[in-house]
């Protein structure tokens, strides 16, 4: 399982380099990305099948011994995720290979979406703090290049806020690298966690809320969360939407690590707490003020962060499982709500609910597709986003931190609120009678499209019907959170 | 391209570049024991191309690197990654480095490891995203 | 650590924070060039006083830490590769508008106008 | 049980498959799993009226709690096969009521599947799994409102039934998190059982109350079910007369034998809450003019009643309860039949147009007139024992302060409910003032087959209550294990209670003889807002709030988001730092002279990019902070990184100049003072703060760092003496992969977007 363990990482970038060199041959980067991410996507269901029966599989790079070589590691919490995010690197590129926008750019496209693949699973897997710090500026080049795809003047403006707000984090990541290593001499995760366990307390909280506030730009938590709805929304609909499954995720991912991993001995937290209930709140209203489908959209996507930061802060088994089963299931159906709204505005030439009305009555399976992701994201019975609520609410109040659970529980209302603006904006009504998109839209595959969100929309359903299973795998994937030990017995030699 | 351009700097230059580009390239060979290695080789070797830039614009750097910059970049990243993949497709982890020897007309034999080719591709892609700069940014077409 | 080291550091962000809170993307990128540099000098200034150069020749003394020296480097190397592509940026900005100004978001201000009520949905 | 809910979902996909081939027909396809449902549940009827419930457990998620445990007890088999019963007739009724249109098959399958969630929630023994089905019904119920969606009210009515139950709902769940916790259990039959009594039992159940006043449409949540009455009316009959506005009922019905006394407030709130809401609905009802807005508000006022009569939480009332609950869903369904029947053949429901309709449709008048006589409770129809022993109860006494309120409320509320049981049936079938000549057609045997029925068994019950009897008393006795030996009655002699039952039905037929006044002096009374403009001005609040919200926060400005999150950066750390942080024992200023000297030069060329005002000047000094840091780097032991930093500059620079020849030599726009000074605190608060930081997380270190280890294996195991470029190729060679993938990246990029063309250039 070792061996398995680069390869989420490194075939990617492998096949990104091939993808390159076949510039000119669009059919054969498809088959090269398809191919690839499919095995990549084997390869991490086998890494959480021995993750979740021997409590994690880690590596040294280049057989290294640990604070020297850097450190993979794919514990449970690392392989759920990785798992269910490769799914959706492959499901979006089969959308994308439907789509018109992505389509006119394939040369550039694919090659950078596979170096997308690399950073993401290579901020889950490594258990160093540069490295992360590297995967991170991958992924993020990465997303730049893909954000300014076709290089629209709209693109090109909010992209500018986009790399600087993300140049800016990067810098702070690397001061809080450089203070952390100043502190403890170390950048390895798990040496870390053993030297700076050792820290005076002070010192060891101002380390640790500067990693959170560098995380929490990169998770678009309260204060933080600006950029994100003015950048994603202009971006083509493919690369939206897998920025707004996987981006932000990565970024909670690194703080809940960070958090419990590094300074396990300052939560739980009430700040987090505030942060959480504060970006539940101010996302939410923020979605409710616009009126179009991916600004929207964008703005829940910060709503809905607040929800797996409300785990964090709880700090408790319990509401650590809650967040990793959220972040499972956001993952999937904030996927499925933007290749919906693409295809929204694929067929009505708009994602404005000005201008469109009634595609109900033109496209009923559309409107089944969008039902079924919007109502699991207000956290309705019995979509996925009501287990994963329900994990949530239920630890809220068995750590009787009822405050949060009440924000958590008018948000999830509003949330139903804005939902019901889109569909009753969108779906209902007479039909609009907008001329279908102008430039490309010729060449858009509208049946992969089509089959990749429908796809998607069941594993929504699937996560909810497995609920069972997937909570006690976030469970055991949530107390091995809690002990740290386990982890860093594996990695550092004794 | 430039109809005023320098004679004496289109010399200098004819002269300067090929020297940069071996300096380049020792730079990188001797990185593993002295200061130096791909990063700066690679940063040498643009700069050399830079120069060739001041001398006649991108047109010129297009003459002294035949070769697409992509190609250089994807040659790159690949030879780096595939160097990776050696140690790890022999039983061991990824990256592990192996111990070389190669026979060099001149210099006789020199031992390594495999951190050298590694170290080519870092160059490459350096070399590679300078090139890549110099054709686009300062290409003069888009007034 | 050495204090003014540290200072110039401090002065470094300071200078790269107030060319950042601009709206000239010019002075912004400058502004985070400069932040860079501060931070390569902060993480080479954690790894303790300064020493000889970390080259193994059998002598004796000080040696520098040699592992912020690799991670500033691969830092410096990072901002780099973004730096240009910011740039590119910039480049087709100003194709595009003739300028290098950063716009506010079109969005966000008709929703701030609504909200005073100076305009309606 | 489980098979039932997954057969309703199986003809809810079989109607929306179907819909377009079979137009209305496809309601009789869809009735077939409410039919077989009625079959059921008739076949376990013997042994769990005999008082043995039958139990079904299916773990879901156990570890949420999640178990899909079904139970089927009397009361669960009267509510259900009213669920069941009244969903055959009503599909039956709409396959004649519907045209063929594209919305049909929608409609069906939307029927169905809420008939299936109905169920659930009746035989639901699981808190979660009742919330589960619950805001199933709320989902269906906003489409089904909606069903007609080109129409701006249909949308509008939607939403608030979708926001005022689904927040209710919400409220709810938040009540059974606190409940199961409180009980260690989510299962309903152990929790009333057993009931807990620990602190957070008196929220739950207010949390919970939340949900179910604002399903079963109490005050002051009763708003948006007058609004649903644009569904069309085979969905206004069954969701919001029959069925889902009872779920609300049924729950306080499940929850009040076990906490009605043991919790303070839940009598006192839920009696008046009820009655408030029954006084209030039948007012309203004795003015509206459309016949669906008067059997809405009187859909109101009777849930009111069952409300009231539930939340007591006695076994007399509880009886009382089920009885009403059973008569009211006849009559009502019949009624609401009835008006569909007559705006469908007369071509309007409003009373002012219509009159003496019994000469044009005899037999729906006839069907109207015995629902509307049973619904003012006159004798020989089936509410008159239910409401006798309702009154009974209420007589009896022994609820000290609220007996009297009790018995004037209820007394008070039937007389309202037969004031307007009278105006609809005089108004619109016997006498009628717009005595319009209507040339209605007699209707189709569908649309009238299913409220005769009703009518039918309003007439049986009331005959022979025996027949009553045999499923309200198993459905007390479920609720109340001590409720044996209570039964309904057709004569119970002269007693206190048929004289209540007199003074409500002749105050009734005042109120409808003087029904003119009685509008005039509501017209004079009205002083509360109507609750559908409070909830329209919540929602403008609310819109308004999250424009000012989303104004303030996400201004769209770069400067002020780069500054929040820096500020963000320097103060959550900073209040640790200076509470606790410790500076360094030993300073050194400088090592040597030329680092000396060599800072300050590099602190000038930073100030030089801060203040300059030409592009090339900027840059230039940009350049020479670059440079001063690489002279830094070589003094401080670091020479691959300073070649690294001198050739990276070099090529910078370069860079810049090839962008910044195309742009203006100085900087535009000149900066407000005020934002020039803000500007300059934020920045020199992170320059403090940085150093600060810097110099207490070096005093922090305790240990060497793990550089010993690279210095010690570098030659020997890498094979190099260049130790940061070992780790570079070798130790930390993913970090230089990852490195230049950033580089190619960017190369790609730089080129794509260079290359592009650009479109829209002005």
């Amino acid at each position: 399982m070792r061996v398995l363990l680069p390869l989420p990482i490194v075939l990617p970038l492998l096949a990104a380099g091939l993808s390159l060199a076949l510039y000119r041959h669009v059919r054969l980067q498809r088959a090269l990305g398809i191919t690839v991410l499919g095995a990549v996507l084997a390869a991490s269901v086998a890494l959480l099948v021995e993750a979740d029966t021997t409590g994690a599989v880690t590596t040294q790079v280049g057989g290294w011994p640990a604070p020297v070589g850097i450190t993979l590691v794919a514990d449970r919490f690392a392989a759920l995720v990785l798992v269910v995010s490769e799914a959706m690197l492959l499901a979006v590129l089969v959308y994308a290979i439907g789509h018109p926008g992505t389509r006119d750019h394939a040369g550039v496209f694919h090659p950078v979406y596979l170096v997308l693949a690399a950073g993401v699973a290579g901020s889950f897997l490594t258990g160093d703090l540069f490295n992360l710090f590297v995967s991170f500026e991958v992924m993020l080049t990465a997303s730049y290049v893909l954000l300014t795809l076709g290089g629209a003047r709209d693109q090109v403006r909010t992209a500018m806020t986009y790399v600087v707000v993300s140049l800016l984090a990067s810098t702070l990541f690397v001061t809080a690298v450089a203070l952390i290593y100043a502190a403890t001499g170390t950048v390895n995760m798990a040496d870390l966690s053993v030297r700076l366990a050792e820290l005076d307390p002070a010192t060891r909280q101002a380390l640790g809320l500067l990693l959170l506030v560098v995380f929490g730009v990169k998770a678009a938590i309260f204060p933080l969360f600006f950029w994100l709805p003015d950048s994603y929304p202009t971006a083509p609909t493919p690369v939206t939407a897998i920025f707004a499954g996987l981006l932000t995720k990565v970024g909670v991912y690194a703080i809940i690590r960070s958090q419990t991993l590094l300074f396990p001995s300052d939560g739980p937290s009430t700040l987090i707490l505030f942060i959480a209930g504060a970006t539940m709140l101010v996302g939410v209203l923020g979605a409710i003020a616009q009126n179009d489908i991916k600004r929207i959209l964008s703005f829940h996507i910060i709503s809905q962060i607040g929800y797996m930061v409300m785990g964090l802060g709880l700090f408790t088994v319990a509401g650590l499982a809650g967040a990793v089963f959220y972040i499972l299931h956001h993952i999937v159906v904030k996927t499925t709500l933007f290749l919906v709204g693409g295809l929204v505005e694929h067929r009505a030439g708009s994602g404005s609910l000005r201008h469109v009305t009634g595609l109900l009555h033109r496209t009923p399976l559309l409107a089944v597709l969008f039902l079924v992701p919007a109502l699991s994201l207000a956290g309705l019975p019995p979509f996925s986003g009501f287990a994963a609520k329900l994990a949530l609410v239920q630890a809220g109040m068995d750590a009787d931190r009822f405050l949060v659970v009440g924000v958590s529980l008018v948000v999830s209302l509003l949330t139903l609120f804005s939902m019901t603006k889109i569909w009753a904006g969108v779906f209902w009504g007479r039909p609009s009678s907008v001329a279908r998109a102008g430039a490309g839209a010729g060449a858009a595959r509208v049946p992969l499209m089509t089959g990749a969100t429908a796809l998607l929309a069941a594993g929504s359903i699937a996560i909810a019907l497995a609920a069972g299973p997937v909570y006690d795998i976030s469970r055991r994937a949530a107390a091995d959170l809690l002990t740290p030990a386990i982890l860093v017995d594996k990695v550092l030699p004794r | 391209m430039t109809p005023e351009r320098s004679l004496i700097l289109h010399r200098a230059v004819e002269v300067v570049f090929p020297i940069a580009l071996v300096f380049a390239v020792f730079l990188l060979f001797a990185g593993h024991n002295a200061p130096g290695g791909g990063f700066v080789g690679g940063l040498v070797a643009g700069a050399a191309f830079v120069l060739r830039y001041v001398d006649g614009g991108s047109t010129e750097v297009r003459r002294a690197a035949r070769v697409h910059p992509e190609t250089l970049v994807g040659t790159g990243m690949a030879m780096a990654a595939i160097t990776g993949a050696v140690g790890w497709l022999g039983g061991g982890s990824f990256l592990e480095s192996r111990k070389l020897s190669i026979d060099l007309p001149l210099l006789g034999t020199a031992k390594t490891t495999t951190s050298l080719p590694f170290d080519i591709g870092v160059m490459l892609v350096v070399v590679g995203l300078v090139v890549m700069i110099l054709r686009t940014l300062g290409s003069e077409s888009h007034k | 650590m050495i204090v003014l080291l540290a200072v110039t550091v401090g002065a470094l962000y300071a200078a790269g924070v107030y060319l950042l809170l601009q709206r000239t993307l010019t002075r912004i990128v400058i502004g985070l060039a400069v932040l860079a540099h501060g931070a390569n000098l902060l993480l080479l200034l954690a790894g303790g006083r300064a020493g000889r150069a970390p080259i193994v020749d059998g002598e004796a003394g000080r040696v520098a830490d040699p592992l912020p020296q690799a991670l500033a480097l691969t830092a410096i190397v990072i901002a780099f590769g973004v730096s240009a592509f910011l740039l590119a940026l910039a480049h087709r900005s100003r194709r595009q508008t003739h300028d290098d100004i950063v716009q506010d978001d079109v969005e966000d201000r008709r929703i701030a106008r609504m909200a005073r009520g100076e305009t309606h949905r | 049980m489980l098979i039932l809910i997954l057969l309703h979902a199986l003809a809810a996909l079989t109607a929306l498959a179907l819909g377009r081939r079979l137009g209305p027909r496809v309601f009789l396809v869809a009735a077939l799993a409410p039919l077989v449902s009625v079959g059921l549940l008739a076949g376990r009827a013997p042994g769990v009226l005999d008082g043995r419930p039958v139990d079904e457990a299916l773990r879901w998620a156990p570890s949420l709690g999640l178990v899909a445990a079904f139970r089927l007890d009397g009361f669960a088999l009267l509510v259900g096969g009213l669920v069941a019963g009244i969903g055959v007739l009503v599909m039956v009724y709409a396959s004649a009521y519907f045209h063929r249109g594209p919305a049909v098959g929608r409609a069906a399958a939307l029927l169905v599947a809420f008939a299936g969630a109905m169920l659930g929630i009746v035989l639901a023994d699981d808190l979660l799994l009742i919330y589960v089905f619950w805001e199933l019904t709320s989902i269906t119920s906003y489409l089904l409102i909606g069903i007609e969606d080109q129409k701006g009210s249909a949308r509008a009515a939607a939403l608030h039934a979708l926001l005022v139950t689904g927040g209710g709902g919400l409220a709810m769940l938040g009540g059974f998190v606190l409940l199961g916790q409180e009980a260690g259990t989510y299962r309903l039959s152990e929790i009333l059982a057993a009931p807990p009594s620990g602190g957070l039992v008196g929220p739950a159940l207010a949390l919970i109350l939340v949900g179910a006043f604002t399903k079963s449409a109490q005050f002051p949540f009763h708003g948006w079910l007058p609004g649903a009455m644009s569904a069309p009316t085979p969905i206004s009959a069954y969701l919001h007369s029959a069925t889902m506005v009872k779920a609300g009922v049924y729950l306080i019905a499940r929850l009040a034998p076990a906490f009605a006394a043991a919790v303070a407030f839940w009598r006192p709130t839920v009696v008046l809450v009820g009655l408030a809401t029954m006084l209030l609905g039948g007012w309203r009802a004795l003015r509206e003019t459309d016949l669906k807005l008067l059997l809405a508000y009187g859909t109101v006022s009777q849930l009111g009643f069952m409300t009231t009569l539930f939340g007591v939480g006695l076994p007399e009332w509880t009886f009382a309860g089920a009885a009403i609950l059973l008569t009211h869903a006849l009559f009502k369904a019949a009624l609401f039949m009835v008006v569909g029947i007559v705006d469908h053949q007369a071509g309007t429901r409003d009373l002012r147009h219509l009159g003496v309709l019994w000469r044009a449709l005899p037999m729906t008048a006839a069907v109207a007139v015995v629902a509307a006589a049973s619904m003012a409770g006159l004798p020989l129809l089936a509410t008159f024992p239910a409401k006798e022993f309702a009154f009974e109860a209420a007589l009896h006494g022994g609820l000290g302060r609220l007996d009297p309120v009790l018995a004037v409320g209820l007394v008070g509320g039937s007389a309202l409910t037969a004031a307007y049981a009278f105006r609809f049936a005089w108004g619109a079938f016997i006498g009628g003032r717009g005595a319009q000549p209507t040339t209605a057609k007699p209707p189709a045997r569908a649309l009238l087959g299913p409220a005769l029925v009703l009518s039918a068994l309003s007439i049986a019950l009331g005959v022979a209550p025996v027949l009553a009897d045999k499923v309200v008393a198993p459905a007390a006795q479920a609720l109340h294990a001590d409720a044996s030996g209570l039964h309904l009655a057709l004569w119970h002699g002269i007693t206190s209670a048929l004289v209540a039952s007199a003074i409500a039905v002749g105050v009734g037929v005042v109120l409808f003889v003087r029904r003119y006044a009685v509008v005039r002096l509501q017209r004079r009374l009205q002083v509360l807002p109507p609750a559908s403009a409070v909830y329209a001005r919540a929602i403008e609040r609310l819109l308004h709030g999250a424009d000012l919200v989303t104004g303030f926060v996400q201004n769209g400005s770069l400067p002020i988001y780069l500054g929040v999150i820096l500020l963000t950066a320097v103060m959550l750390p900073a209040a640790h730092l200076v509470a606790g942080g410790s500076l360094p024992q030993q300073w050194v200023v400088a090592e040597t002279p030329m680092q000396a000297l060599v800072t300050v030069l590099t602190i000038g060329a930073a100030i030089g990019t801060a203040v300059a005002a030409r592009r090339f000047v900027a840059v230039l000094f940009l350049g020479g902070v670059g440079y001063g840091v690489a002279v830094l780097f070589v003094i401080q032991g670091a020479p691959d990184l300073a070649l690294t930093q001198f050739l990276v500059e070099t090529l910078a620079l370069v860079i810049f100049v090839l962008v910044l020849r195309h742009l203006p030599e100085r900087f535009g726009g000149s900066p407000s003072r005020r934002s020039h000074v803000l500007r300059l605190a934020v920045a020199g608060i992170v320059g403090v703060f940085v150093t600060a930081f810097a110099l207490v997380a070096a005093a922090a270190r305790t240990g060497e760092s793990v550089s010993e280890e690279f210095l010690a294996r570098s030659l020997p195991e890498a094979g190099g003496r260049n130790v940061v470029n070992v780790i570079l190729v070798d130790f930390r060679a993913i970090d230089t992969l990852g490195e230049i993938t950033v580089l190619g990246v960017a190369a790609l990029g730089v080129a794509a977007l260079v290359r592009t063309k650009v479109d829209d250039d002005t």
